[in-house]
């Protein structure tokens, strides 16, 4: 982690303003989701990462296009970040044919083959075992990509935690783990979670050393993770890394959020990422006069559109319901699910109004 | 001791045994992922904490393995814990202490030693979980010898068997409904109250065919028979039967052997189901009874979807289960 | 191509499957405990890490849940890889992974990415290996959408539903069978030899009953058929279904609807088991061909006891399927 | 772990004795139980514990008598130790009804809730957490007891072993947490199943310090575990012991142990614990002439009976197969299991011969 008094130095002035304009797209996107979910477009579980911008723009932008990206149930900006189509993004979560994943994942299975994001999954800790996968494969395939698997500091008192970090190091995956702690699993505060709150050092029992970020500042993020991915490239070693950030909205929708003060929630968005970096882009001269105010409209512009896309595109037909569930090759006979032929009445598709 | 009755929510009945059996027993104390400060994800440990303190309402780690295993030793060792996993899904994370250790432990030990574990947990889809936080797990932990499996549909049934379940010395898997929790109904005031395990409920009597509902489809079965009785003049006999170890097959075979119809119900996948093996000990018991296959009406064959005709298309509502009954005549 | 047979070890020709897909495609690999230093718990690996190298046969820590999630990601990024749990037992840990997110990728991902995964482990009783590692879990892999199961009975099954798991595209859970390892057979030398996944195999030709083994129990079957026709003179037909998903309904029910009865032979628990499925689902489809309710020989329902005489009693062996038969008439 | 060239003093001689008794009952036991497999007396997996006696015995005269210990699989010295009835342990070998589970458990299985050792359990890693549920009902109830719990080095990359650490540190739980480093799990020598091979440093991460024993010098194993189990009992506070250690037999009966070295077996015998110690109680003086082989034949005395014992005790009757499934109170009714009630063909009890 940069030296709070020193920050690190600003990236170019396009990716400066690329930075910028994809937390601000991050940001819009998901108070626009929320929104939506307060109309009922939007079901299940909606879980927010707004406070988490720069943790998230940050850690991809240390990626490369091959690279895999893979992540929780709080992942719309993770899927954004990689490049994934904003308005199949929306549409995933109006649960539409339109969506990243037709409809069928959701706000917590976003998902994008495509951009080489692997995944958001709903099994908290689920993820770090598929992530260990792909450094596998890619060790495996002898390419030289590597993944960049993030997760909650709730997840990390998983028992696939200690799992993977032991396999990863044994069998030195291209791996970069980053643990987001933004200060709670839910409602539960670290402390009251993690007997060591220090969560970069969780890795070094198992051989995987350990970095911290600043989750609040992207630029921090990126040159952490780029040192960390850089190591898990060439040098054939997992890392650890911890992401201090804080998520400024519950946990999901509804939340009444009795587990911290509101001081704190104060607090922490004193340090607001997108807001902290536009000013220092506004120092540094790399934007102008109403130049984040253009970037945001234009942000909110991708929303809007996202949104009607996501309003137009159809549900999904019921009688794909079936479909997907198997790969459906040539030698494979038989019933694969008992509806396909049961009685009509087994179905369970055809339900009245 | 009263005779009262009020008309509570599921989730506060469970709320309410929780309490009073707290109340009851120093030993029984509760352990779950944010049930302490944030209430419980489904608020059924709402104010438990406040009440009984950080000593016996311990929010965990989210470690679903450990804290059922923690359940086990503690329970070996003297308390009564009661472990809530956020749903039933996350379950499987803590399979190996309860089936390979919770379930066979007074076996293997030769009876030395008891269990008295309780772990609850919701199923059920409808909120557009996805196939992640949907899914119905009761067949599973049906499968197990060693396990009493208890799927209350009613507020009462919710409060009275989950207070036979704390007082139990068996390991019992305590299934609720999210489905349920906002849904109300008459419990008795009575503190002594309990619902024991193994007595099926009758919820409607019929003369037509029987209805077996598991879980919230018992509730749906109980519609269904409405409409039936009222627009095609078939009276069905509607069971509960509430807890499915021990089951009690007597009072459906009693029923089907009146009725010789028999549809089951519930909201789980149809290959190795509850329905399953109901239809299974059914005709075994009583084929010379029936006039008709025993049909099942049971979730879709899929991952549950998120998009939500598609969830709803994936899981039995009133309509089915009245084709279903009409399919038999 | 060549027409020859030559007789092996249902292990060695599940070995031979294993090298002849490593042979045939580079991106098949194998992890597991103790699959290459050591060769195999039960030999099933025996030679491969010598031959093929620790890149593509890697022993594993003892980390169940991790080894089957790595085989998950690896799958979905171009792998091939084929993970053995010691025993079924131990999958219970593993649980999360394979159903959570092995089964539910395709579906929930919106058909996205395959996971071309095999998780090969044995089950059984008989070799007094007690309550942690006798158990029979088929009817659980059986209940989740998403995978393709496999319980193949002999050593031609083994080898060709073996190669059929690793060339497709499903996770496939594989379940072999400890008391079988050694059983020989005849095995097509044709290195192009598999057996499709969906065909049930009829070992015998009868008239009077269907009996239905799963796993081991259809070589129990055979044996009970061959009593049932000298001692009894009863003609029955012996089916093996070989997959449980898919599963060939149809050549059940032709052979249901020929003999008009039906026993189920399984070594899991009755509650919620594969005969308990199968008996449901023959029972829908052909209700009316049936002379006599379709039984069911299972596996006592108790954890699996250590002490010989208390195991050999807790599995099905060929006299209760003859009692079971004869009980039909 | 103290200094090679400095061993640890001696316990006064009737302690000492009493060790040296232990640890060649327990070697005697095993040899003769091992035979006993040979002759198909015993059934199943057969997992000796032979060159970890001081590791054994060492760890569990550590305890109070109200302390809890235990185990794993390879546990009939967990057993001995603790005061299970040899003769007990060996019918429970047998799978006899006077076994200690009434055969139900077998080897793997062993159990004596009189002697507080609360068992063997077959799952690698699964104990872990049930030890912690043993301290949580310590210190619930408010009393003194601690809990050790003994697991492998293998049973080390188990999911349990990182999720049991954070919790027993987070809820300051007083148990001792063993790894029996044998140098092996099962056929998978340490450093190729683990990439951090300092299996004492593994809970440091979780907030579990960690401390090192000389697992083949009884006393060195005894102080490391009295001083841990001091601090877990008066400081609430686990610990992670390390025993080095080394199993002289195959990991159970059949196995051609082609993963080590004759010579490196051969090694380790050198320092064969019984031996050792033995040895240097006679050049203490503490035994003299003769008095080795006295407790030795005393040991082989105590076996024989066992072996005789066992194979009187019967077999469990038939009938009681379902006995202890379920603990039956008044209250419930109903098909416990279905085997009860069901077409006699069910229940699989009435095999022919
Ligand atoms: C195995 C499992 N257990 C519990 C849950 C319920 N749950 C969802 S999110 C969450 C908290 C996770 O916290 P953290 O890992 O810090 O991630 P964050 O939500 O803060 O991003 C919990 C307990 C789950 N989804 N999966
Ligand atoms: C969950 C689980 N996985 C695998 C096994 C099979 N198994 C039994 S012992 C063993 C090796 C354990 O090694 P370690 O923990 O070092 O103990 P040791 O045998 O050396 O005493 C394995 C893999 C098991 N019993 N349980
Ligand atoms: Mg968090
Ligand atoms: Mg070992």
């Amino acid at each position: 982690m940069a030296d709070q008094a020193q920050p690190r130095p600003l990236p170019d002035p396009v990716t400066s303003r690329e930075w910028l304009q994809t937390m601000m797209l991050i940001r819009r996107f998901e108070e626009r989701a929320g929104e939506m979910y307060a109309k009922a477009k939007v079901g299940g579980f909606l879980h927010l990462a707004i406070g988490e911008e720069a943790a998230i723009v940050g850690c991809a932008r240390a990626l490369r296009d091959d690279d895999y990206l893979i992540s929780t149930y709080r992942s719309h900006g993770h899927a954004l970040v990689r490049g994934s189509n904003p308005d199949a993004v929306m549409a995933e979560l109006f649960g539409r044919e339109g969506g990243l994943c037709r409809g069928r994942g959701g706000s917590m299975h976003m998902f994008d083959l495509a951009n080489r994001f692997m995944g958001g999954y709903g099994i908290v800790g689920g993820n770090l075992p598929i992530a260990a996968g792909f450094g596998l494969a890619s060790d495996y395939l002898g390419t030289d990509d590597a993944t960049l698997c993030t997760f909650g500091d709730g997840a990390i008192n998983q028992g696939t935690f200690g799992e993977t970090m032991n396999l990863a190091a044994l069998w030195k995956l291209p791996v970069v783990f980053l643990v987001t702690n933004n200060q709670f699993g839910m409602g539960t505060a670290l402390e009251r979670h993690s007997a060591n709150t220090d969560l970069q050092e969780r890795g070094q029992s198992f051989g995987v050393p350990g970095m911290r970020c600043d989750g609040m500042d992207v630029v921090d993020t990126y040159e952490v993770c780029r040192e960390a991915l850089e190591t898990a490239r060439t040098e054939r070693q997992p890392v650890l890394v911890e992401a201090i950030t804080y998520r400024f909205r519950g946990h999901s929708m509804a939340d009444p959020e009795e587990y911290r003060t509101k001081d704190q929630v104060e607090e922490w968005r004193k340090r607001d990422p997108i807001i902290t970096f536009a000013e220092r882009l506004r120092e540094a001269d790399i934007i102008g006069e109403g130049d984040a105010e253009q970037m945001d409209a234009d942000a909110v512009k991708v929303v809007d559109d996202a949104v009607a896309f996501a309003d137009a595109s159809p549900f999904p037909a019921l009688e794909s319901l079936y479909d997907d569930i198997y790969v459906l090759g040539d030698q494979l006979k038989g019933w694969y699910s008992v509806d396909e032929r049961g009685a009509g009445v087994q179905k369970g598709e055809d339900i009245g109004a | 001791m009263t005779d009262g009755v009020t008309t509570k929510r599921y989730r506060e009945a469970l709320n309410d045994a929780l309490r009073e059996e707290m109340l009851r027993d120093e030993t029984v104390m509760l352990m779950g992922e944010d049930i302490g400060v944030f209430n419980g994800a489904f608020k059924v440990t709402n104010g438990l904490l406040k009440e009984f303190g950080e000593k016996r309402v311990r929010d965990t780690p989210i470690s679903e393995n450990t804290i059922v295993g923690m359940g086990v030793g503690a329970a070996m060792t003297g308390l009564r814990p009661v472990v809530e996993l956020m749903t039933i899904n996350f379950s499987l994370l803590a399979m190996d202490q309860i089936v390979n250790h919770a379930a066979a432990i007074h076996y293997m030990f030769g009876g030395q030693v008891k269990v008295p574990l309780v772990v609850r947990m919701p199923q059920g889809a409808g909120h557009q979980l996805g196939p992640t936080h949907s899914h119905s797990w009761e067949a599973l932990y049906l499968h197990a010898p060693g396990l009493l499996v208890a799927t209350p549909s009613t507020a009462a049934d919710a409060k009275g068997l989950l207070k036979s379940a704390i007082r139990d010395d068996n390991p019992v898997i305590f299934i609720e409904h999210e489905y349920l929790y906002g849904q109300r109904g008459e419990v008795p005031d009575d503190p002594e109250f309990t619902v024991d395990f193994g007595h099926a409920a009758i919820r409607r009597e019929g003369t037509d065919v029987t209805i077996v509902g598991i879980s919230r489809m018992a509730i749906t079965a109980e519609r269904a028979a409405e409409t039936l009785s009222t627009e095609h003049d078939i009276s069905a006999e509607v069971i509960d039967p509430r807890t499915l170890r021990p089951l009690d097959l007597d009072t459906i075979l009693d029923s089907v052997r009146k009725t010789n119809r028999c549809i089951i119900v519930e909201e789980g996948w149809p290959h190795g189901g509850v329905g399953a093996n109901l239809a299974a000990l059914i005709q075994e018991q009583a084929f010379d009874w029936l006039d008709a296959p025993i049909g099942r009406v049971t979730g879709a064959d899929v991952p549950m979807p998120y998009s939500k005709p598609l969830e709803q298309a994936a899981f039995p509502h009133e309509p089915q289960v009245v084709e279903a009954v009409r399919h038999l005549f």
